[in-house]
């Protein structure tokens, strides 16, 4: 049977254990990956040998923590391609990487009347912050509508797209409906109207390679948790230019310059960013995450991760009264996959899933917005990354098959 | 495979309040009624009571769920119906331990009715939520009647 | 040899390697204290083990992964013995604690004249939130002096506090001084005129028993990189009634209950407070670090750490032309002790202390406005934890003589 | 004990010149001045420069600061002294990867003068941004005139 993309299964211990008595069938990546032996290593590691603060001391240890810290920086600035490592700001996750973006840039550049489009797909981390945003400057908050298979109706953008607009916020990957939006097409538009572009990428930086030079996104925020990384570090890639603009939204150590009684002054983007004692373990997790994607290599990941989704694909759509949500074609379907079995409740068949040791999500996947589009409540959600396995995958399709049956036959 | 303890959730019982849940639906003129969400799952349950002479006269309640919260809903409309005061909350409060996997007495037990039947959702943490949403908004709607009378 | 309190030393496997060919003497515990490997391994056994995503799954890893976030939560509850864990919100650090409560709390209830009181002895993440919030609301900041000795000139607290003041935001235990600030006294006098009680905890928790309703600390902020935690996981507390009535500050999943195009609506605290994916594994290791600071006890830590300030304070003080800062007695001072050798500036004395091992920080130590007050640039610092040994303490003193010695032989 | 190390670092004519700084104060009437801060440890550098003929005619320095900075300004502004903007941006440039541990030509080392006992800084990575405050702050003010002559 094979193991994952070469045999990657095997560097995550958490696959060694049963689950209900049954092997583990993670699919539920999209929610948070699963964590590689290096990426533990190169954490404990860095605590055992080189643990100081950053950016603070100039003893040894904590020049040795600065450095790791900082070629942690220039790691994912190679990663997504950014001209250098001074547009790379660290946050939490994605969530905090777009609320930063939404307060400092958003309260920098939107006035009342202004508009900032997003799409019905986003997940409430790209929603509230404009929400809250619109509320603020008295903007508008407007929504690009789907077409029938669950992708981005660009007549309904280039629509709404007008110089009106200040702001496009979309995800890249949608992290229920899987699709694959035309970033560097929207951005071409929204530059075109004067717009700036903010790239949700949580659900894209993990699958396949970001360049966001060649996307031409004026900011782009991922979570390291759902590639490889500990939890607690995200980032937010910005245009130096933009950056240089923008005010902290938090103060205090390391991110200033010069303190008085009464005032202060920022140190330059990206640190005025980071104030208070970052995630240093969590950074230094990144970067080990990265070489072990690199490693791999993110094209073989994407190709690998398309020839399961065509698989799955296939296989859920024999199973009678099922309903998949998003494209049906594989090409344009990333990693994540949400559905309903007839009419069963997500939370039900998830059960029955988690009985056979096959771990998905039901509920609204922080996407409340999208859910009432679909006219659902709930849907479940199977989520896939390059240490699924073609047994995985047929798993999933009997384990329905077999929730089907048993609950057909109970309600008899 | 584990299949076979999904039997030991979906009770019978459990499936047919669910398939056809007993008190669903609005009251005429229901003074007290409150809306609860599930937080994990989005879904959301509305239960409605009209009181007189200090007992729970009318009950409904209506909102989308699972398996678990339809019947546990719908069960519970069936207890509480008809009870005082005192016993209403009484019972609440039962229900609230036999679905942690609290022991109960045997009279508790028989006082749930149907709802007993749901002692098996203890075994499995990631539902007990499900079970219990109905009965805290009914709880909620006894402490709210119970004030009112106070002031 | 004595080995820190109760041998702990052991159990910190960095103090194995040698720094610049000597034996490490980590002194720089205020920055950032050491790991131990009950901490490393609860967090890499969280990842091997129960690794998911919290509050959003039913399936049975993320119900694990729930489960053991909200215990670490009940937890540092009771580590500061906080009435409930529905008060315990989890943030990066004792910068965003403060950062948040100075934003959202801070934007509640202050209004154009109003006073916010903070001391001379503030860290940057304790002085600059209140600065900003000071200059939105047009309020003042309003400065407490200090004794010659480096204690809070209470009289000066007295006369400043008055009716006009809404915050108090002081410093448990200062960072540079290791001055310990009548927290208790401050926060009835406080509340006697009607403010809001803020502390900074980030000095005192890893050090002492800390008792948040003995205070009547109407919010306490810490960090867990000090007390032994990971990076990334910091703490704030407050009291449930006053959480309730604040909104947050970040917008994103976990943190909402029910969310329309235009609109949306909060869970209640603290997952309000706590948008996007945690540090789900940060604040584990935090447990697990109060766990190992309990089996220590928190009264022994304090008495051992109280021993060892005494042999500092005698052996500096014999050291011709060494000032000292903050308090010399060391029942009032925490484990904390600036101080500058002569004319040599604070960066010579740390090169020279590094080149033998000893790891001390120098420089303004993130409170520009002391060392103002203080008529400084910068000091060296050296801090102690629980697992510094009487050896660390002489070598310091020793240290300190050598270089005194070398920069007069140099400069003659 | 590595205070032997020390030696390295602090070598007689740093000390000396840490001790005594050449140039050290205000220029009359310097149309070219700039203040850098070190972030690391708060200590600042002010620069001041006087261009003539295309060349650095004055210059002076004040400022806190650590031996290493105070020595690595006094050194500079004799290194900088009298130099056309070409030599000092070349002087700076080699001092920049001295300072790196990088290679430099027997050449560039003579240009340097005193400067170059700098070198050792290099095997001291906490202490290089120390040793290069003010020769940043002298080659943005060569830039600025630069800047503004193009204008
Ligand atoms: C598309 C999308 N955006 C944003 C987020 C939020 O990520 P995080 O929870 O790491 O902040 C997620 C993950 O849940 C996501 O899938
Ligand atoms: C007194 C005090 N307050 C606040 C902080 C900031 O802590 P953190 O960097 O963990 O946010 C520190 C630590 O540097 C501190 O010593």
């Amino acid at each position: 049977m094979d193991n994952g993309l070469n045999n990657s299964r095997n560097d995550f211990e958490i696959f060694q254990q049963l689950i209900n008595g049954e092997k583990l069938d993670y699919l539920d990546s999209a929610a948070t990956a699963q964590r590689p032996v290096s990426v533990l290593k190169a954490v404990s590691d860095f605590y055992r040998h080189d643990n100081a603060n950053v950016h603070r001391s100039i003893n040894t240890l904590s020049s040795r923590a600065t450095d790791s810290y900082e070629a942690a920086r220039d790691k994912v600035a190679g990663f997504i391609h950014a001209v250098d490592s001074q547009s790379i700001v660290f946050t939490r996750s994605t969530t905090e990487s777009l609320n930063l973006v939404a307060r400092s840039f958003g309260d920098l550049v939107v006035t009342a009347g202004d508009e900032i489009l997003v799409s019905e797909m986003e997940h409430h981390s790209n929603l509230i912050p404009w929400q809250q945003l619109a509320q603020r400057k008295q903007a508008k908050l407007v929504y690009i509508g789907l077409q029938a298979d669950g992708e981005l109706n660009m007549t309904d953008l280039k629509r709404k797209l007008t110089s009106r607009t200040k702001i496009v916020a979309i995800a890249q990957v949608s992290n229920v409906l899987g699709t694959i939006n035309p970033i560097k097409e929207i951005a071409r538009l929204a530059h075109e109207q004067g717009a700036y572009m903010v790239v949700d990428g949580a659900q894209a930086a993990p699958h396949f390679a970001v360049d966001v030079q060649d996307l031409d996104a004026d900011f782009y925020a991922f979570s390291g948790h759902k590639m490889l990384a500990p939890a607690g570090i995200g980032v937010l890639y910005g245009k130096k230019a933009l950056l240089d603009q923008m005010s902290p939204v938090q103060f205090g150590g390391e991110m200033i310059d010069h303190v008085d009684e009464q005032s202060a002054t920022w140190a330059a983007a990206p640190l005025k960013f980071e104030a208070g004692t970052p995630n240093i373990g969590g950074a230094i997790g990144l970067a080990a995450a990265i070489d072990y994607l690199q490693a791999l290599g993110m094209d073989k990941i994407e190709a690998y991760e398309q020839d399961l989704m065509a698989i799955v694909l296939k296989g859920l759509s024999q199973i009678d009264g099922l309903t998949i949500y998003g494209p049906l074609d594989a090409a344009k379907h990333a990693s994540v996959l949400a559905f309903n079995l007839g009419k069963l409740h997500a939370h039900d068949v998830a059960t029955a899933l988690d009985l056979q040791g096959i771990e998905v999500r039901a509920g609204d996947h922080c996407a409340q917005p999208l859910m009432h589009y679909l006219g659902i409540s709930a849907a479940v959600r199977a989520s896939f990354y390059f240490y699924n396995t073609r047994d995985d995958v047929d798993r999933l399709i009997s384990g329905l098959q077999r929730t089907k049956e048993f609950f057909s036959n109970a309600a008899r | 495979m584990q299949l076979d303890k999904l039997n030991l959730l979906y009770r019978q019982l459990i499936l047919e309040n669910a398939a056809h849940p007993q008190h669903y639906g609005h009251l005429a003129n229901s003074s007290y009624h409150l809306m609860l969400p599930n937080p994990t799952c989005g879904d959301t349950i509305n239960v409605e009571m009209v009181f007189q002479a200090e007992k729970v006269a009318e009950i409904a309640f209506t909102g989308q769920g699972c398996t678990i919260s339809q019947a546990s809903a719908s069960m519970m409309t069936s207890v509480l119906l008809g009870q005082n005061l005192v016993d209403a909350k009484k019972l609440i409060a039962s229900f609230s331990r036999l679905i942690m996997g609290e022991p109960i007495s045997d009279q508790e037990n028989q006082a749930l009715g149907d709802a007993a039947v749901l002692a098996s959702v203890a075994e499995f943490p990631t539902r007990i939520r499900c079970a219990t949403l109905a009965w805290h908004a009914a709880d909620n709607l006894l402490d709210q009647y119970l004030e009112k009378k106070h002031e």
